[in-house]
């Protein structure tokens, strides 16, 4: 494996796939062909991503699998990608999502082909996003991954798809125009500063630490008003109902199991670790944020009529733990965050993916149209009923885990803010039970009666989410072994940034502003 | 016949080109025949061109008067591509007047 | 040999985690009821999962005689199978801890299991989804197991969940009746609020002890500070309250009796609801070190729950709806007795209760059986002319828990009512009412059910051995379980020793008065406890005292003081209004500030597109203002 | 002289550009425009630009009027608008007022940079034909050919790119394509 640049294929392997499944010729429109060649692709990518799993040395913390080439070099800028405990959960997650998206779901009647293009495009925007460590290279990816995503929600979804996709691109759009000048910022300014060359590279950009502590704090809003819009975070959230709606199945799983957390993982790689002050700063701000979406989320979730709906604003709510869990900056919440944004990716993907199968038998979301399904469909309600727990946060299965560990953490960080959301956890119970109780308890008549069954490849579609749901909460030590170096690492950094910043605020305040005058 | 006598400025050149310019404007404004409107935009090419005349002079540099042949001919072959798209307009709406031709409307 | 044997503690939770799995998993074929027109798979799936909850039985009894081997400071052995979640500085394994709490927790809650499920295997004959019954019920076991067994907070809490989340499954088992669905998940979320006490408790500890492990806590008890141990202290009663039907939480265990009766008996009245009181036993240390108050709140809210639910209990007319508010008020004592500085009596009381109450669920349950579903004790009478063995061990129940020497009831009832009158006599009083009223209730029931004119026309039947064998021992226990704790001596004092390097630190206070006051206040329980069951014996049988009766059967006391009326009127009215107006917000504020904006956009597009009038000579004219704009900006800059 | 010269010419220049602008029939415009540009001829021999002088009458006058005249001739000698009428409203006020407006405000910026002593430097190209007697051609010559080579060059390219552009937008489509693009547009219309 020495030498071998195993990520860039890694990145490369979907995007071969997209080229061709796009060259392929039309008359295999209506065959299987175009869905197989996606499986192959994403197959590939799978088995690479389990190679770098393995391969991961458990002890190291920091950058495994560096690649390193120049890209466009006046600018500094490199194609520069690497993994470490935190990046490699979140690139595993994408490997196992795809495929699960292509093999257990229907392909859609018509524009076959576009399709699995588009999905595998979307897979190596995910994972160039996650493994980039330049951040002009980050940002490309960032970008990269709305595109497919727009079309696929556009094309492919219900009713109210266009309008939901443009609500999808212009939110996460603006927000990343902000952040794109948080990025030249950051880079043009430590170059100023230090005189070295200009560079994208985050870990030296973390390194230098150039940047006034009035500097850092803007540029860090103009970050975190970026990834806030993708987590989502509570004011901004309101492009995801919309597009978690109307999105076909494979794009719900998508959007919730792997972009929301560019968002989260955006957070904590670039947010947190390039401004460790202004992070620790503004973090009663994003934690009391993260708190009101918790809340807020699950109480709207409760009221939705529609279940998808329902599953969209519960995203909402677990989302806003991983947010409470990284502003902890500390051990236990930011790996529990890490976790937890695995577990999101599990329990929700499974949900929708189970709504999903449920829109196919009956052809409506609505609850009130739903009832007594576990009659017709134990296998169903009883799959149903695992991932919900999971969701829920029952210990002894994933959720719980993160969830623990994150309000632990908030708890020693900010001591209400982890009493406020752990309310969240009664209301989690609310929601879901509830909706539960409408769609498969009760009386069982007329349409619903009819309801088939699980059928075998469904059951191993939802079990393979199972497998992973009951392993994590059951022996987290598996993911924790290998977060729990790269979350360290984090800290340590962080530490050693606001130590001096605290230590020496007095000296450091006046060559800083100095050097601010230079520039005017 | 003072007048006569009284030096010519550079300044009566470019005050000249200012009035035939804004006489070429004023045609292009007031006009509707597309073929009238295309000379009014001859009318403000020539104005520039003795601007450009007058400074070369002026600041004795030979570029204004390679400028103005560049102009003359990218008129030339402005008329030329012009005047085509206006044959070909009025081929298919004969009659049409700057007004008519209009489905560009937001 | 101690060793050997707490090393076996691992096939306690794992034999009904096998069964569970079995249950799941296993094929169609063999345990399929549904395809079968025989029962002969009903039985094999019933015997199979009650065969590992026996066997549960028989490793607890090992892990009994492991400790006895064992000198008394010796007996707490820590078995750790792996570590959980370690990140930081936070260490969470999956382990036990054998000591003489749980294993006495243990024995009892696998001994009643094992009986339940024997039980079950008949009472559910012909139900269609008998495998999913069993499946849970072993998955109730295992949980129990992990709640009692864990030796740390956090795993407790995870079996603490466990069993939350079976009896939902349980309690809405027969879910195609809305009410059943929809008390499974009151119930669950009930105790959600609970469980929110539950978690916090765990943040404090942790932050207050660094560690979560039980004998941690014990040992760093005494030197925290009084407050925070105090706000642990009470927040896990706030989840004790929740798990142990306490009030303000207690609405749902009522609801809860929708579930099939071996459920309410195992999970309802014998098992899962002391967890909260074990919890409590468990954290001892905690409450020595807590400010003096904060025994007194538990002490007052168990002694509020006995007296409310006892007098709810009364007027009562569902057969298991009395049992439920029994069991609540049966609670409430234990909570009493921790309050007042008697764990022991707790514990004590916790076996004796669930010795009788499970024999009083069942057989509320043959009876039922015998009714063909019948519940309401109005529509019953004279059942002991046709109900020949379920009577007499009826009455045994009757006589358990209302306190009539020799049997259990009385002699733990009895240390609790000592333990409160060494704390608080007012306390005492209120309490002993509450016996009173608890003999009174029974009295009544036993007299509906039992006795009087039939008020049905058909002939009810005995159930069959399978369902009476269960009964006989669990009526056996409910006699004699007395002698685990008799009060005359120190020697029989056995629970009591035994308990006593659990307890090692613990809130226990000591009787204050000798052995000839403990007579008088013995005598005294026996003389109201008669009183009451004289009472009820004149109005129920002999028709006297119509006014009383009236005042007894009040709307107030059936509606169990309209409590939960309130809650849910709450949660239905008020509640629901408030979270459909934060709906509200987000479709009409949030999303209508994103969607204005979007719109505004739009009309300033309109305004602009006027301009667009595809005219060139009016684009022209605006050029030309432009130039002359332009002109302007560079006359004024000349000048 | 030059005076003299400047006068009559400019009044010329002046008197034939409002008659392109008012003459009703597109023919007549076409006349007063090489009146113009005959007149602007003069002022630019006047300023010593003899060969641009001669390159505005053959090219213009000779060439780009004539084109003008036969377009007309083509299509438009009965297109005589209406001047009373003003489809759009506000157009001629606003138009004659900025055109107005930027007449004088041009004429105010010229005596006021007029008035300013300060000049920039001469350039640095000997091309004034007083110094060296001849007519500058040659001059000029130079200065195309080497300073602005390749402007010229792109030049050349933008007029052979003119031609071919004239050429296909006037080539008479088929008649079925003509039918087709016919029926588009009323389709469009509709």
């Amino acid at each position: 494996m020495e030498g071998f640049p195993i990520l860039t294929v890694l990145i490369f392997v979907p995007l071969v796939g997209t080229a061709v499944i796009s060259a392929l010729p039309a008359r295999f429109e209506k065959a299987t062909v175009a869905r197989n060649t996606a499986v192959g692709f994403s197959l590939v990518t799978l088995v690479l991503a389990a190679i770098v799993l393995i391969d991961f040395d458990t002890a190291i913390g920091s950058l495994q699998f560096v690649d390193r080439a120049t890209w466009i070099a006046p600018s500094g800028i490199q194609w520069l990608v690497g993994v470490n405990g935190i990046s490699i959960f979140m690139v595993a997650l994408t490997a196992f999502l795809f495929p699960l998206c292509f093999i257990f779901l229907k392909q859609p009647e018509q524009n076959r082909r576009p399709y699995f293009a588009l999905i595998l495009m979307l897979q190596s925007g995910c994972l160039g996003a996650f493994l980039a460590q330049d951040l002009f290279l980050f940002f490309v990816f960032f970008e990269v991954v709305l595109v497919p995503m727009y079309f696929l929600i556009g094309r492919f979804g219900h009713a109210r798809a266009k309008f939901a996709s443009a609500k999808f691109f212009i939110f996460t759009m603006a927000g990343s125009a902000l952040m794109l000048v948080g990025i030249l910022a950051v880079a043009l300014l430590t170059a100023n500063k230090t005189g070295a060359p200009l560079t994208f590279d985050v870990e030296s950009l973390a390194i230098a630490d150039a940047l006034s502590v009035a500097e850092a704090r803007w540029v860090f809003l103009a970050f975190a008003i970026g990834f806030g819009v993708k987590v989502p975070l509570f004011p901004i959230h309101i492009w995801l109902p919309d597009a978690h709606t109307e999105a076909p199945t494979a794009g719900s799983i998508i959007l919730a199991g792997v972009l929301l957390k560019l968002g989260t993982y955006g957070f904590l790689r670039f947010g947190i670790f390039l401004f460790p002050e202004a992070a620790d700063f503004f973090a009663p701000v994003l934690m009391g944020l993260a708190v009101v979406g918790i809340l807020y989320g699950a109480v709207v979730a409760t009221m939705q009529k529609d279940l998808k709906r329902l599953v969209a604003y519960s995203s909402i709510a677990h989302l806003g733990f991983v947010v409470l869990g990284l502003f902890a900056l500390n051990s236990q919440g930011i790996s529990g965050a890490v976790l937890q944004m695995l577990n999101h990716g599990l329990s929700t993907g499974a949900l929708f993916l189970l709504v999903g199968y449920l829109y196919e038998r009956r052809h409506t979301r609505q609850i009130s149209e739903l009832e007594g399904i576990q009659k017709v469909a134990p296998i169903f309600a009883a799959l149903f009923t695992v991932v919900m727990l999971s969701s829920i946060g029952l210990p002894g299965l994933n959720g719980f885990v993160g969830e623990f560990l994150i309000l632990l953490g908030a708890f020693d960080a900010h001591r209400w803010f982890a009493v406020v959301a752990t309310s969240g956890v009664i209301l989690a119970a609310v929601y879901l039970l509830w909706a539960y109780k409408r769609v498969f308890h009760g009386p069982v008549e007329g349409e619903n009666a009819k309801t088939p069954d699980l059928k075998w490849k469904e059951r191993i579609g939802v079990g393979l989410f199972i497998v992973p749901i009951v392993l994590i909460g059951v022996y987290p030590r598996l993911l924790l072994n290998r977060i729990e170096p790269a979350v360290d690492n984090t800290i340590a950094h962080i530490q050693n940034v606001i130590g001096t910043e605290i230590d020496l605020t007095g000296e450091h305040e006046s060559p800083h502003s100095e050097e601010g005058g230079e520039h005017r | 016949m003072s007048i006569v006598a009284v030096a010519v400025s550079p300044s009566w050149y470019l005050i000249l080109s200012g009035v035939l310019f804004s006489i070429g404007v004023l045609g292009l404004l007031v006009r509707r025949n597309p073929l009238v409107m295309f000379m009014c935009v001859e009318l403000m090419l020539n104005a520039v061109n003795l601007t450009f005349v007058t400074f070369a002079r002026e600041f004795g540099h030979l570029g204004g008067q390679a400028a103005v042949l560049f102009v003359l001919t990218v008129a030339a072959a402005e008329v030329v591509v012009g005047l085509a798209i206006l044959v070909s307009v009025l081929r298919l709406r004969p009659g049409a007047t700057a007004d008519d031709i209009s489905s560009l409307k937001g | 040999m101690a060793e050997a044997l707490t090393n076996t503690v691992w096939f306690l939770p794992l034999a009904p985690l096998v069964g569970f799995l079995v249950l799941v998993f296993g094929f169609d074929k063999v345990f399929d009821s549904r395809n079968s027109q025989k029962n002969v798979p009903e039985k094999r799936i019933g015997w199979l999962a009650s065969g590992f909850v026996i066997t549960a039985f028989v490793f607890a009894v090992l892990q009994f005689v492991a400790l006895l081997s064992l000198d008394g400071h010796d007996r707490a052995v820590t078995k750790t199978l792996y570590s959980w979640i370690p990140v930081g500085s936070l260490k969470v394994d999956i382990s036990f801890l054998v000591d003489p709490l749980s294993v006495t927790m243990i024995l009892f809650i696998t001994g009643v299991g094992a009986l339940i499920h024997i039980y079950a295997v008949y009472y559910m004959h012909g139900d269609k989804d008998y495998r999913r019954f069993f499946s849970y019920l072993n998955l109730f076991v295992f949980s129990m197991i992990i709640l009692v067994m864990a030796d740390n907070l956090l795993l407790s809490f995870l079996g603490w969940e466990g069993v939350g989340v079976c009896s939902y499954f349980l309690i809405s088992f027969w879910f195609d009746k809305r009410e059943n669905a929809s008390a499974g998940s009151k119930a669950f979320i009930t105790n959600r609020v609970g469980d929110f006490g539950f978690m916090l408790a765990i943040f404090f500890t942790f932050q207050a002890f660094g560690s979560l492990g039980w004998q941690d806590i014990s040992h760093g008890a005494s030197s925290a500070t009084a407050s925070t141990v105090s706000i642990i202290v009470l927040l896990l009663m706030l989840g004790a309250a929740g798990k142990s039907a306490q009030i303000p939480l207690q609405v749902w265990l009522p609801n809860a009796m929708a579930g099939p009766t071996p459920v309410s008996a195992l999970i309802h009245a014998a098992t899962m609801v002391t967890a909260g009181v074990y919890l409590l036993v468990r954290v001892s240390p905690l409450l020595e070190a807590s400010y003096d108050w904060v025994p007194q709140v538990i002490m007052w809210i168990g002694l509020v729950t006995a007296l409310v639910a006892a007098l709810s209990a009364m007027a009562q007319t569902d057969i298991k709806r009395v049992l439920a508010y029994s069991t609540i008020s049966q609670l409430g004592f234990m909570f009493v007795a921790i309050g007042a500085g008697a764990p022991v009596a707790a514990i004590f009381h916790m076996i004796t209760h669930a010795f009788f109450k499970a024999l009083l669920f069942l057989g509320a349950g043959s009876v039922t059986h015998a009714m063909d579903g019948e519940q309401d004790i109005n529509k019953m009478g004279g059942l002991s002319k046709h109900l020949r063995y379920t009577t007499p061990l009826f009455l045994v129940g009757w006589l358990a828990i209302s306190g009539v020497p020799p049997f259990s009831g009385f002699w733990s009832k009895d240390e609790i009512l000592a333990g409160v009158y060494n704390n608080n006599r007012f306390a005492y009083v209120l309490l002993l009412l509450a016996a009173g009223v608890t003999g009174f209730y029974m009295t009544r029931l036993v007299l509906k059910v039992f006795f009087g004119k039939p008020n049905y026309t058909h002939t009810p039947h005995e159930s069959g051995k399978g369902i009476l064998l269960p009964l006989y021992g669990l009526a056996a226990l409910a006699i004699v379980a007395g002698i685990l704790n008799l009060p005359f001596s120190k020697d029989l004092l056995v629970l009591e020793h035994w308990l006593e390097p659990a307890l090692e630190g613990g809130f226990v206070k000591h009787l204050s008065f000798g052995g000839g006051t403990q007579w008088v206040l013995g005598i005294l329980s026996i003389i109201v406890g008669g009183l009451a069951m004289f009472l009820a014996f004149r109005i129920y049988h002999s028709n006297r005292f119509g006014s009383i009766q009236k005042v007894v059967e009040h709307q107030f006391f059936y509606k169990a003081w309209h409590i939960d009326q309130a809650l849910t009127s709450f949660v239905g009215g008020k509640g629901n209004r408030m979270f459909q107006k934060a709906a509200d917000f987000d479709t009409k504020v949030v999303d209508g500030t994103v969607m204005g904006v979007a719109s505004n956009t739009k009309k300033l597009g309109g305004v602009v597109r006027l301009f667009q009038t595809g005219k060139i000579r009016s684009y022209a004219l605006w050029v030309t203002l432009g130039a002359v704009a332009l002109l302007v900006y560079f006359l004024i800059r000349a000048l | 002289m030059e005076t003299a010269v400047f006068i009559v010419a400019a009044i010329i220049t002046v008197l034939s550009a409002f008659g392109v602008i008012l003459a009703k029939n597109p023919v007549h415009s076409v006349l007063m425009l090489m009146a113009t540009l005959f007149a602007i001829a003069v002022l630019f021999v006047a300023q010593d630009a003899h060969f641009l002088a001669a390159v505005q009458i053959i090219v213009y006058a000779g060439a780009i009027v004539v084109l003008f005249l036969f377009v007309v001739m083509l299509l438009g000698v009965d297109l005589a608008e209406n001047l009373r009428v003003e489809p759009i409203g506000g157009q001629r006020p606003l138009a004659i007022g900025a055109t107005v407006a930027t007449a004088v405000l041009t004429i105010l910026l010229i005596i006021v940079a007029a008035s300013d002593s300060s000049k920039p430097e001469s350039g640095d190209l000997a091309g004034i034909t007083q110094e060296t007697g001849n007519t500058g051609v040659a001059n000029l010559g130079r200065v195309i050919f080497t300073d602005y080579v390749w402007a010229f060059e792109i030049i050349a390219a933008l007029l052979t790119i003119g031609v071919i552009g004239a050429v296909l937008l006037t080539r008479r489509a088929k008649q079925q394509e003509v039918e087709e693009e016919v029926v588009e547009k009323e389709g469009g219309q509709l």
